[in-house]
């Protein structure tokens, strides 16, 4: 069983690396580009364990440590 | 004073932080390995920059998590004065003892050069020595020193007087130009509501010796050595 | 996935293995090898790991010198610096990698230096590197500029080791072939250095570090039909490295190394724990039995061919005292690190590794090694430079409008954009951050202070390897002695195309000749380098680019110099070069080449006798303390070192040309060697241009330093703001419009 | 319209962020995680363009800037 889990910046919270890779993109030619905003796509291998669990589980892993609540947000999906 | 220096995997100014320490205090801070929970009593906490666990994930987080932080933490809300430097801020913004975070740098690149600050305020015992509005130099060293709050936090961190350094220019002026990593407001480092939790990015054990280019940051450890001996 | 059953043709060519190699194979085993064996034949003898081609050229370098306690053949060299204290150094090149990956090529560039520094006992202290990229107006420029700097950074930085110096220059010839040079400089106590030979018989064999995956495996297997289809998604070639696992084996082995368990210790670099493991039973005159089944994997299912040809990164090979695995293990945990015995000694002088209870591999040892092949490859003399045509210089040229044109090009240009983004100070004892001559890092608690710089002109080199091999030693020398360091020992990371090649093969036996007399005439001598062939692309190959890396000892940090002018009103003297100023040498020089558009003529020859006492000479006088600004001329000449000294300084400077000269730029621009530009208050002038006499020693008083402006003759300036701008901006300006890769 | 790139690591190269954050989980107690692999997850903003060009576009952003395709894989899903 997987966790895919999206951290993401809240709403609101500026980007560096978003505002840089827009720019990039711009310098690059693409034009038309309104905005990027990063953030990270973290997948956990849990091995076998019940589904049910398992989001509760997930959850607590991004309050504690893969997502800094204060600036970002977080989505989890559970697959197998 | 007894002066202790966190040591995490991948911290790696401990040896120098630890050597400004004894030139300024005449004594040798006792270095704490992350996992240590049994701490004697302590005056001073460092938590020195680094790398610790290469950064991974953000900056500062998974370190945030080690067992000795907690002490850290119990030590602080006693009133222990707990210095971050660069990896240290960014670990003490994480384990929530400072506010807000330390984002990547606007530039998107590591910078390594000297740059002037503002001490905004002279009444924490790290800052003692220095006089409001003076403006000193100290080298930065980082590619995640962009610090972010929201508004209301930032204000009442102004408010509040706990904003501690600020990056200028040489004659003191507070601008973009200069800015080394987009930090809001300017903010070089910022205090706890009691003044005595001290993260910054810029380092002053950098700062500390005459031949290395300078001695404005050794001020700051003889400020605390004033504060605490 | 399994390995082929029999060897067929084909491999043997992909492997990289010529007939002749092959029947030597068929000679050695007395039977055709498996699959494995093919492998590590292949990685043993390739030029990388057997230096077959370049062997016999090597001998020519004097590698001796009553301070040099190890000279080339370890990890690394290692010198005696005093007080018990030796410093370990080496340069090593990464230039493929880069080309193809520039952050990781250039990351794990500096992480296998770091590793062959630490493996010797030293803890690193110093970075350098020596980059070079091709044209500006290339369209892949920019993008291995940012990925290569930010990748050395990125290793560097981590692991808290200052990158301190280096070179940084652009030319087509690098277009489809940069060069990435990485050097780490390292400190240890001088009883306690570790070497890579095995002793003992039935010592385990230890495995410590990251785990094994499916990196970097010579690309060459893909070919056999056996593999399945998604066998390129399974074995990529780029390593990936992490340097915090780096850092933590830093501080793992200097631990380990404090107590007395270790035999002998050996990184993993090219071809991994093959090289590894050869090396150290090949150098004890010992076997070693592997049992691969013990080696920490990262992914299922490797086979031994894999684990055996892995370079992955970040792990080392040691034997151990039998008995004390314990307190080894003890200090690997501690850090997080595997820790494994994957092995022992044994009294067979073979190598026999055994996986899922077959024995995979049972070579002799030494054939692979010691007694790898060794070519005597043809070479062509390279054609002598064509001469400079009298009407090549543009004699109307205004100095003052060309020195800004040059200060500003991309290879004058300041370098701050690298460098600032390198961690230069972590450590604590950078005393000279990058901008000047050599860099210097204090010897951590103590007033001594080790210099370094990195070195070479691959157009001198091109247009004559011999004085191009001789100016490349020759400048790094000038460059420590610059800061008062007495020049201590060399190492070498020598850059060329393909040694297939008669022409190839000549240049770099010219410039390893020219080498070889320098560092003899100079007391300088090598102790540690390595050899890049096959620098090419659609065989055009580089200009050849012997790298020096040299270092030197400054005794007391108070008796220092640095380049940049510190008061108004001294006199600036030149010391050094011709005794008459005739004119100048502006065959190969970049005011020729920016200026006039030409890269012609001879390069300017070096005088080695010259070069010594003008040295020895200047370095009396910073010992003296009667020096303390100093700057050797190089690139650009003349002026452009002036101009350095000014914009270090923030003070300006009045030149005066000396009058017997009816036309000054040749004077002005001219890359003469082994000169030097120092300045002392006014009453000691006197005394200064005595005492060159007396030494044999020509100097001559050339200006005044004060205000701010550089002024030439009576009716010609140019402000420093101006020139500080041409210098600054052209790299930041350049590097602007890179997109940088999200990390 | 919007488009979502994944960019994950190839399978087989080294990820030093997923194995330490593999780590720091089973120190915080969360057992039975056998591995972590961390990628990024990049919104773009196009504005309004049509949807078949979008793909062909950022198909080519991320070839030259969002992904690096010698360690690299990416995915792209475009939505409004
Ligand atoms: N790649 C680099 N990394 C770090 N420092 C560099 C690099 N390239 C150039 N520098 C620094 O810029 C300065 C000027 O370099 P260079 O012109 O090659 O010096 P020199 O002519 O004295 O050999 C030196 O201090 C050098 O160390
Ligand atoms: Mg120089």
């Amino acid at each position: 069983m997987k966790a895919k889990v999206h951290v993401t910046l809240k709403p609101g919270v500026l980007d560096p690396q978003g505002k840089a890779v827009a720019h990039a993109l711009d310098a690059l030619g693409f034009s038309g580009v309104h905005g990027v905003r990063q953030g990270k796509f973290i997948e956990i291998d849990l091995g076998d364990q019940d589904p049910g669990g398992a989001q509760a589980r997930v959850d607590a892993m991004c309050r504690q440590l893969l997502a800094n609540t204060v600036i970002e947000d977080y989505a989890i999906d559970i697959v197998d | 004073m007894h002066a202790a220096v966190i040591v995490f995997p991948g911290s790696n100014c401990d040896r120098d932080v630890a050597v400004a320490l004894t030139q300024a205090t005449g004594r040798a801070p006792l270095m704490l390995w992350h996992r240590e929970t049994e701490v004697p009593p302590l005056d001073l906490i460092v938590v020195p920059g680094g790398f610790s666990y290469g950064d991974y994930l953000r900056a500062g987080a998974l370190a945030a998590h080690s067992p000795v932080v907690r002490e850290v933490k119990a030590r602080a809300a006693k009133g222990v004065p707990v210095l971050g430097i660069c990896n240290g801020f960014q670990v003490l913004c994480e384990a929530g003892m400072l506010p807000g975070v330390l984002m990547r740098n606007a530039g998107l690149r590591f910078v390594c050069k000297d740059v002037w600050l503002r001490v905004e305020n002279a009444a924490t015992p790290f800052t003692r020595g220095y006089r409001s509005g003076q403006v000193v130099r100290m080298p930065i060293a980082h590619n995640d020193g962009n610090y972010y709050a929201d508004a209301t936090t930032l204000d009442k961190l102004e408010g509040e007087g706990r904003i501690v350094f600020r990056y200028c220019h040489a004659d003191g002026r507070v601008d973009d130009a200069a800015n080394p990593n987009g930090a809001q407001r300017g903010i070089a480092g910022i205090a706890d509501g009691r003044g005595s939790v001290l993260g910054m990015m810029p380092h002053p054990e950098r700062a500390a010796d005459a031949s290395l280019g300078g001695t404005d940051g050794r001020t700051m450890f003889q400020s605390l050595l004033t504060v605490l001996a | 996935m399994n390995d082929p059953a029999t060897v067929t043709a084909e491999m043997v060519a992909d492997h990289g293995l010529s007939p002749d190699e092959y029947d030597r194979i068929l000679t050695i085993l007395g039977r055709p090898p498996s699959f494995t064996e093919l492998g590590i034949f292949s990685v043993m003898w390739s030029e990388h790991c057997s230096y077959k081609s370049s062997k016999r050229w090597l001998r020519l370098l004097p590698t001796s010198a009553p301070w040099v306690i190890c000279g080339p053949g370890e990890n690394a060299g290692v010198v005696d610096i005093g007080d018990g204290l030796a410093a370990i150094f080496k340069m090593e090149s990464h230039n493929h990698p880069s080309y193809i990956e520039p952050y990781q090529g250039a990351a794990t560039g500096v992480g296998g230096i770091l590793r062959d520094v630490f493996t010797m006992g030293a803890r690193p202290i110093a970075n350098l590197n020596v980059l070079r990229f091709g044209s500006p107006d290339h369209p892949k420029t920019r993008h291995l500029v940012a990925g290569v700097v930010a990748g050395i950074g990125g290793y560097g930085n981590c692991v808290g080791v200052p990158t301190v110096g280096g070179e940084c220059t652009f030319h087509p010839g690098y277009d489809g072939n940069i060069l990435v040079n990485a050097m780490t400089v390292g400190l240890a106590r001088a009883d306690r250095i570790f070497y890579s030979a095995a002793a003992g018989i039935g010592a385990p064999v230890v495995y410590v570090g990251s785990k094994t995956g499916r990196d970097g495996i010579h690309g060459a297997t893909m070919a056999s039909a056996e593999f399945s289809d998604d066998t390129e998604e399974k074995r990529p070639t780029v390593q990936v490295g992490d340097p915090f696992t780096e850092k933590l084996l830093i501080e793992a082995c200097l631990e380990l190394m404090a107590t007395d368990v270790i035999v002998a210790i050996q990184d993993m670099g090219a071809a991994g724990l093959t090289s590894s493991s050869f090396e150290m039973a090949s150098k004890g005159g010992l076997g070693i039995e592997l049992d691969l089944d013990r080696v920490p994997v990262r992914e299922a299912g490797m086979t031994a061919y894999e684990m055996l040809l892995s370079e992955s990164q970040e792990r080392m090979l040691m034997v151990l005292k039998p008995g004390r695995e314990g307190v080894a293990e003890a200090i690997f945990r501690k850090w997080e690190l595997d820790f494994a015995v994957i092995g022992n000694t044994t009294d067979t002088g073979r190598m026999v590794a055994r996986h899922q209870g077959r024995v995979v591999v049972d070579v002799p040892i030494d054939p692979l090694a010691k007694a790898s092949p060794e070519y005597d490859r043809p070479l062509a003399d390279p054609p002598g430079p064509a001469p400079l045509a009298a009407t090549a210089v543009p004699a109307s040229a205004d100095p003052l409008e060309a020195l800004p044109r040059l200060l500003g090009s991309p290879d004058l240009s300041a370098k701050r954009w690298v460098w600032e983004q390198y961690d230069h100070m972590v450590m604590a004892d950078t005393v000279q951050r990058p901008g000047g001559d050599a860099a210097v890092v204090r010897v951590h608690g103590t007033g001594k202070g080790l210099a370094m710089t990195c070195d070479c002109t691959p157009r001198y080199c091109l247009a004559d390897p011999v004085e191009g091999g001789r100016q490349a030693v020759a400048e790094a020398w000038r460059n420590l002695t610059a800061a008062g360091a007495k020049p201590l020992a060399v190492t070498d990371c020598l850059n060329f195309g393909s040694p297939e090649r008669p022409a190839i093969m000549g240049q770099f036996a010219g410039c390893i000749r020219g080498m070889a007399e320098a560092c003899s005439a100079l007391a300088f001598p090598v102790v540690s380098g390595n050899v890049s062939f096959y620098n090419e692309t659609n065989g055009v190959a580089i200009p050849p680019a012997p790298s020096i890396g040299g270092i030197g000892l400054i005794d007391d940090l108070d008796r220092m110099a640095t380049p940049g002018f510190r008061a108004a009103g001294e006199a600036i003297v030149l010391i050094g070069g011709d005794p008459a100023p005739t004119g100048g040498w502006l065959g190969q020089s970049l005011f020729l080449r920016e200026i006039a558009g030409l890269e012609a003529g001879a390069p300017p020859p070096v005088d080695l006798e010259g070069e010594r006492r003008t040295g020895d000479f200047v370095r009396s006088l910073i010992a003296a303390g009667r020096v303390v600004t100093c700057h050797d001329i190089s690139d650009g000449g003349l002026l452009v070192a002036v101009a350095e000294m000014a914009l270090a300084g923030n003070i300006g400077a009045a030149l005066t040309v000396p009058p017997s000269l009816a036309e000054p730029l040749a004077w002005l621009f001219g890359e003469d060697q082994g000169r030097y530009l120092v300045t002392v208050p006014q009453d000691s002038v006197a005394g200064l241009l005595a005492g060159a006499e007396a030494a044999g020693v020509t100097a001559l008083a050339i200006g005044t330093t004060g205000g701010d402006r550089l002024t030439l003759g009576p009716d010609g300036a140019i402000s420093l703001a101006f020139l500080r701008e041409a210098h600054e901006a052209w790299l930041p300006r350049f590097m602007a419009i890179s997109a940088a890769r999200l990390a």
